[in-house]
């Protein structure tokens, strides 16, 4: 997996990238409805945005890419009142680090308007926030914030993978009445899409299954924790373990018993998120098996509870990684 | 667009609508009194020449307004029922929000308050942007004197210049924040702060709503022909305390402004009989009001979606959560 | 339980109240410490906070008590460089709700600035929040937001209750090098203090029994989550069911299982919390105790997944209650 | 205190100061273009002045600097070693915070910086106030132009201003935010708002720092005296691109700027043996520094608290969780 900045529209392989599919999707709203509009911080051409996702777009539709000052709370504020104003604005947070600067438009603003509105409005608002680490860009610029934005009445969060298909769960969100935080990994960007077998709209779970034999265990994980599963995945196969990957693209929903179900049964799930130690992602999808009895046996594979450090080789020691993924479920069935 | 008003019939007006809020806050504090109100509640006592004067110079057929939590007036003067305003108080399910909003987050047709100071700033921006973008309508944007504390408030101003929001900011200074004297919270002078983000700035006394009214049109008129925001800064007081706690502010200061009440002085333009008239009248309407909204049935709770630990799952596996 | 917005410092029993023991910790403070000052909106006499909580202090300390504007983002902030400055700041945050606009302040710099810089600053920073519902405050001034703060490394969360010592959990967190946010439930406030057995040092668990004979059920809950908790454990006794409560102060770190193996293993874990449903407190519990395998089986009571209604029964029917705590509990030892 | 130091004695030491900082940031680009070090960076080159300008006014014993994304010119005039620069962007030991920071999350010796625009505005405060409630020092805290949209910044001039921190707000006008030209962001002018916020204003062109030094000397003494906090305004220019992207600016704009570097029209001042031998020293300790740093030893990672799922549990207990 090699990050690029600059990502070209296809990869090394020659399939569209998880870049380009939100790109193009972007181009295909803006096309076919004009009530679409972005905003964000440096999202004009030539630049297109700090991850380069909103590259070609102004240029294409001169007055609806906006560039906004450096100013996240009225970014998510005003794309708020445009939003039950009858149109529909996709706000780029430039990184998911300052997603905290409008903490309380997000929350006490759009997620609560709906229901505290008495239905009289809706909020068709997308948040798109490029998040996580492995660029060592250090502790302000590498977070997996994304937690504390879960369990907000009326936010949904969904976050792609290559394995979705991003262009598809962004129109979805940006079809959907209520606000949708839109978490993008950064180290997705440059990969090829490879998407996988999928099941429930319009947010759909993907799951991959790899190894022979009795269901070994099960890992749950999302965006860019896609990227330590699937390595280790293929290493528990050669260990003589079957696994199967669910990666449900809306994370603040999600019921890990249907897909545990489905998986058949397997005796241990291994939960894993790039998010700092404790009450994250993985805590509500353990909690979930845990209260429906029955459960599986359970670890967790997390970030440290740590700042995550500029310095490339702290920044790898701190992150999950593929061989803290194997060694969780190797614990848990031998 | 109407004609222009003659000042004898705008005065009428005026007063109707400033008697009325008056009307209606003096009765919402003694419902909270007799404890037949939960919660709490900001009345805007003594200021209501700025909801009158100002909102009633907008157009209600396509422009909106953005209140806080001392909204009542803003709402009343918009054209909102007294009857929905206590029901939603009482929490009836007649209230403006069927009771899930209470005093100060209600919404109803173009008119939205909330809780948090200067968190509605850039939500009103961003509707001024869509009404721009829809070719019609734009709105009033109210604020107090302590609200400039905060700094979403100066994003908001700052975008609307830039962005040519058609966005009227009216802020009510009332000299104070909850307890604290605005001169204990502000460096250097407030009003002069929205012009440093590009945005012009009138500044008023408030306590004549009759020419207040005429300078909301004036400003309105402006905003509407150019899209460019504008400022208009009123200085007023309140009479009655920040909410339902004490007033702890110097009582000769209070007894002072209470002299200078501009209701009773509105009430002096009038002929006393036609005055006695609609004071009857406004009385009338409100206790219909309240004795409506209070026998209105309950607010149901909503329909919401079961914990995410109780959500449906396939009928084979068990359940797990407790819904409280 | 009669909330009073002006609690005196001695409650109907004679007994000192929750908020008069903050209020006398601040006072001790105060006097012994030149460093320590507090800062926050609407904190000077007479009017003394929007709790009263400060009432008394400024008069007294004339000068150390300073109110601020309405700026929660720059009185964390200020208060985060007054304490790398060597003193000593309680900030109070009137509502719990606003936090949300000091989030980036909290979270992005206090929180993070000891690690980051390499041990070369500490941070002893006590923010103060009045937090939860039960008041018909409504949608923005109800909420038990402090969820959304756990989990970050480098901040505490300390949540008091009338059986702990408050004030001395406050004394607690004032000499804490590290920052502490420390949120008081609302309806707490006039209750008289009723100390029970603690464990831990320096933000001690209190933990009280009801009930004879076998254990049967373990209750996890923190701050307001008491009110339910008492009443609920009385009732489980009459029905024959012996219960322990748990009340971890310090909630960003918790051992359940320590407690529930103190507790003499009961079968049955109910996780207590009145935030809204999903990825709260009670999830982390529910997580650990999974994973820990060998686990009582859980159940978690919370708050519905929606906003919190200004109208009181509409309040009450969202938030949990002690019904929903006994029916819990009994849905699970039978 | 120093005695008042002659024109020529300023102009050696700026010249080696801004020198330094732009040997420095040069071999940082060289390094990250030679994939010797990975993350991002963001260079000062051009903008110099402002850094030894301003800093250098400054009493290192008792004073404190808040810094941005664009740190390492302020670190260099306060003092900090290159050495420890190079060795914090190479992930080393021996780094300003051991590895942790990389290039925008600096401290050393009262030095921060922190990569949230404005969000050390109010920090910078607290700690000027601090400094004011010890009986000495004051500091100096840079921002950006871009840095203007954040509300928080407003905030916290308001609260400097109202409660007297003594604090010099320095602004490196650069005329972009990252890609985005201020007119793009701004209404009004940037450069009269601290005024309104009770913050008197200098603006200056910063590119001669000789005159710069002396201003921020008058200005610093101001603070120093009053305590009460000041804005120097400065416009300046990037040459380089904002980090390690593309500069998508004009390139004749660009191209323009650089026929008035500061720094050779500095050099200018000095006679062409004395600004040789400075250059030759500075690039020997530059190259030596970074060598030194390279060889450093890798930083060690924190011994950092386990996550919460693995803390510590009483020994009969089973363990879980799993470290990654
Ligand atoms: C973000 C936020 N902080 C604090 C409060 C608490 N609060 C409610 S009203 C108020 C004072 C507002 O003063 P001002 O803007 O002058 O309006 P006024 O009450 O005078 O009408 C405060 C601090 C709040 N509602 N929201
Ligand atoms: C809160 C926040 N929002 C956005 C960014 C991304 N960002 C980094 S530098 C920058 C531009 C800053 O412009 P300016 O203040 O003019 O400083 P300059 O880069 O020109 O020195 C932006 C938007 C950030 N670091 N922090
Ligand atoms: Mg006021
Ligand atoms: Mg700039």
């Amino acid at each position: 997996m090699t990050p690029s900045a600059n990502g070209a529209v296809h990869g090394h392989g020659g399939g569209l990238t998880f870049r380009a599919s939100l790109t193009e999707a972007m181009d295909g709203l803006l096309r076919g409805d004009p009530r679409v509009l972005i905003l964000g911080e440096d999202v004009l051409d030539p630049y297109g945005g700090a991850f380069k996702v909103t590259r070609g777009l102004s240029d294409r539709y001169p007055g609806r890419v906006l560039a906004t000052p450096v100013s996240e709370a009225a970014i998510i504020g005003t794309a708020t009142g445009l939003a039950i104003g009858g149109l529909r604005p996709i706000a780029e947070v430039m990184f998911g680090d300052f997603l905290l600067l409008a903490a309380d438009e997000l929350i006490n603003h759009a997620a609560k308007f709906r229901a505290m509105y008495h239905e009289q409005v809706t909020v068709p608002l997308v948040v798109r926030a490029p998040a996580g680490g492995g660029r060592a860009y250090g502790p302000t610029h590498s977070q997996s914030l994304e937690k504390h934005f879960l369990g907000v009445p009326g936010l949904k969060v969904v976050a792609p993978t290559h394995l979705h298909d991003p262009g598809a769960l962004l129109r979805a969100a940006v079809a959907d009445p209520d606000p949708v935080l839109f978490v993008e990994h950064k180290l997705l960007y440059p990969l090829e899409l490879r998407p996988s077998e999928q099941r429930g709209t319009p947010y759909p779970t993907a799951t991959v299954r790899a190894g022979d034999g009795d269901p070994g265990v099960i890992i749950f994980a999302y965006g860019g924790g896609v990227r330590w599963c699937l390595p280790a995945m293929s290493r528990l196969a050669e260990a003589g373990v079957s696994s199967t990957l669910c990666l449900p693209s809306r994370i603040d929903r999600f019921e890990p018993w249907t897909w545990w179900d489905l998986a058949g049964r397997p005796p241990a799930a291994v939960l894993v998120e790039e998010g700092t130690a404790g009450h994250g992602w993985t805590a509500e999808v353990a909690a979930q098996l845990a209260e429906a009895g029955d459960a599986p046996s359970i670890r967790r594979v997390t970030g440290a509870d740590d700042i995550i450090p500029a310095a490339g080789h702290l920044e790898d020691a701190m992150l999950p990684s593929a061989e803290a993924v194997v060694a969780a479920a190797l614990a848990l069935v031998r | 667009m109407q004609l222009v008003q003659s000042d004898e019939g705008l005065t009428v007006e005026l007063y109707t609508q400033m008697a009325t809020i008056r009307r209606v806050e003096e009765t919402l504090q003694a419902l909270f009194r007799q404890g037949r109100m939960r919660g709490t509640t900001h009345v805007s006592i003594g200021q209501e020449a700025c909801a009158a004067g100002v909102v009633g110079a907008l157009d209600r057929q396509r422009d909106f307004v953005f209140s806080t939590h001392r909204c009542h007036g803003h709402f009343l003067a918009w054209g909102g029922e007294p009857r929905a305003l206590f029901a939603e108080l009482f929490g009836r399910e007649t209230g403006i929000c069927g009771g899930l909003g209470g005093s100060q987050h209600l919404c109803w047709s173009g008119f939205f308050s909330n809780g948090i100071q200067a968190g509605m700033a850039p939500v009103a921006v961003g509707m001024a942007l869509s009404r721009k973008a829809a070719g019609e309508g734009i709105g009033a944007a109210f604020l107090g004197d302590g609200t400039f504390g905060e700094g979403t408030l100066y994003e908001s101003m700052n975008l609307a210049a830039l962005w040519g929001a058609p966005l009227l900011f009216v802020v009510e200074d009332n000299g104070y924040a909850q307890s604290t004297p605005r001169r204990v919270q502000h460096a250097g002078r407030l009003s002069a702060r929205p012009a440093a983000f590009g945005i012009e700035t009138v500044v008023q006394d408030a306590r004549d709503p009759v020419a207040l009214r005429r300078l909301a049109e004036a400003l309105i008129l402006a905003v509407r022909s150019d899209c460019r925001p504008r400022c208009l800064y009123l200085h007023t007081y309140r009479l009655a305390a920040h909410s339902r706690s004490e007033d702890y502010r110097d009582p000769e200061e209070v007894q002072a402004r209470r002299q200078r009440d501009p209701l009773p002085a509105l009430r002096r333009r009038l002929p006393e009989d036609q005055a006695d008239a609609i004071d009857r009248e406004i009385a009338r309407r409100v206790a219909e009001a309240v004795a409506a909204a209070e026998s209105d049935p309950p607010a149901q709770p909503r329909g919401v979606p079961l914990p995410a630990a109780t959500l449906p799952l396939a009928p084979l596996l068990p359940t797990g959560g407790e819904r409280a």
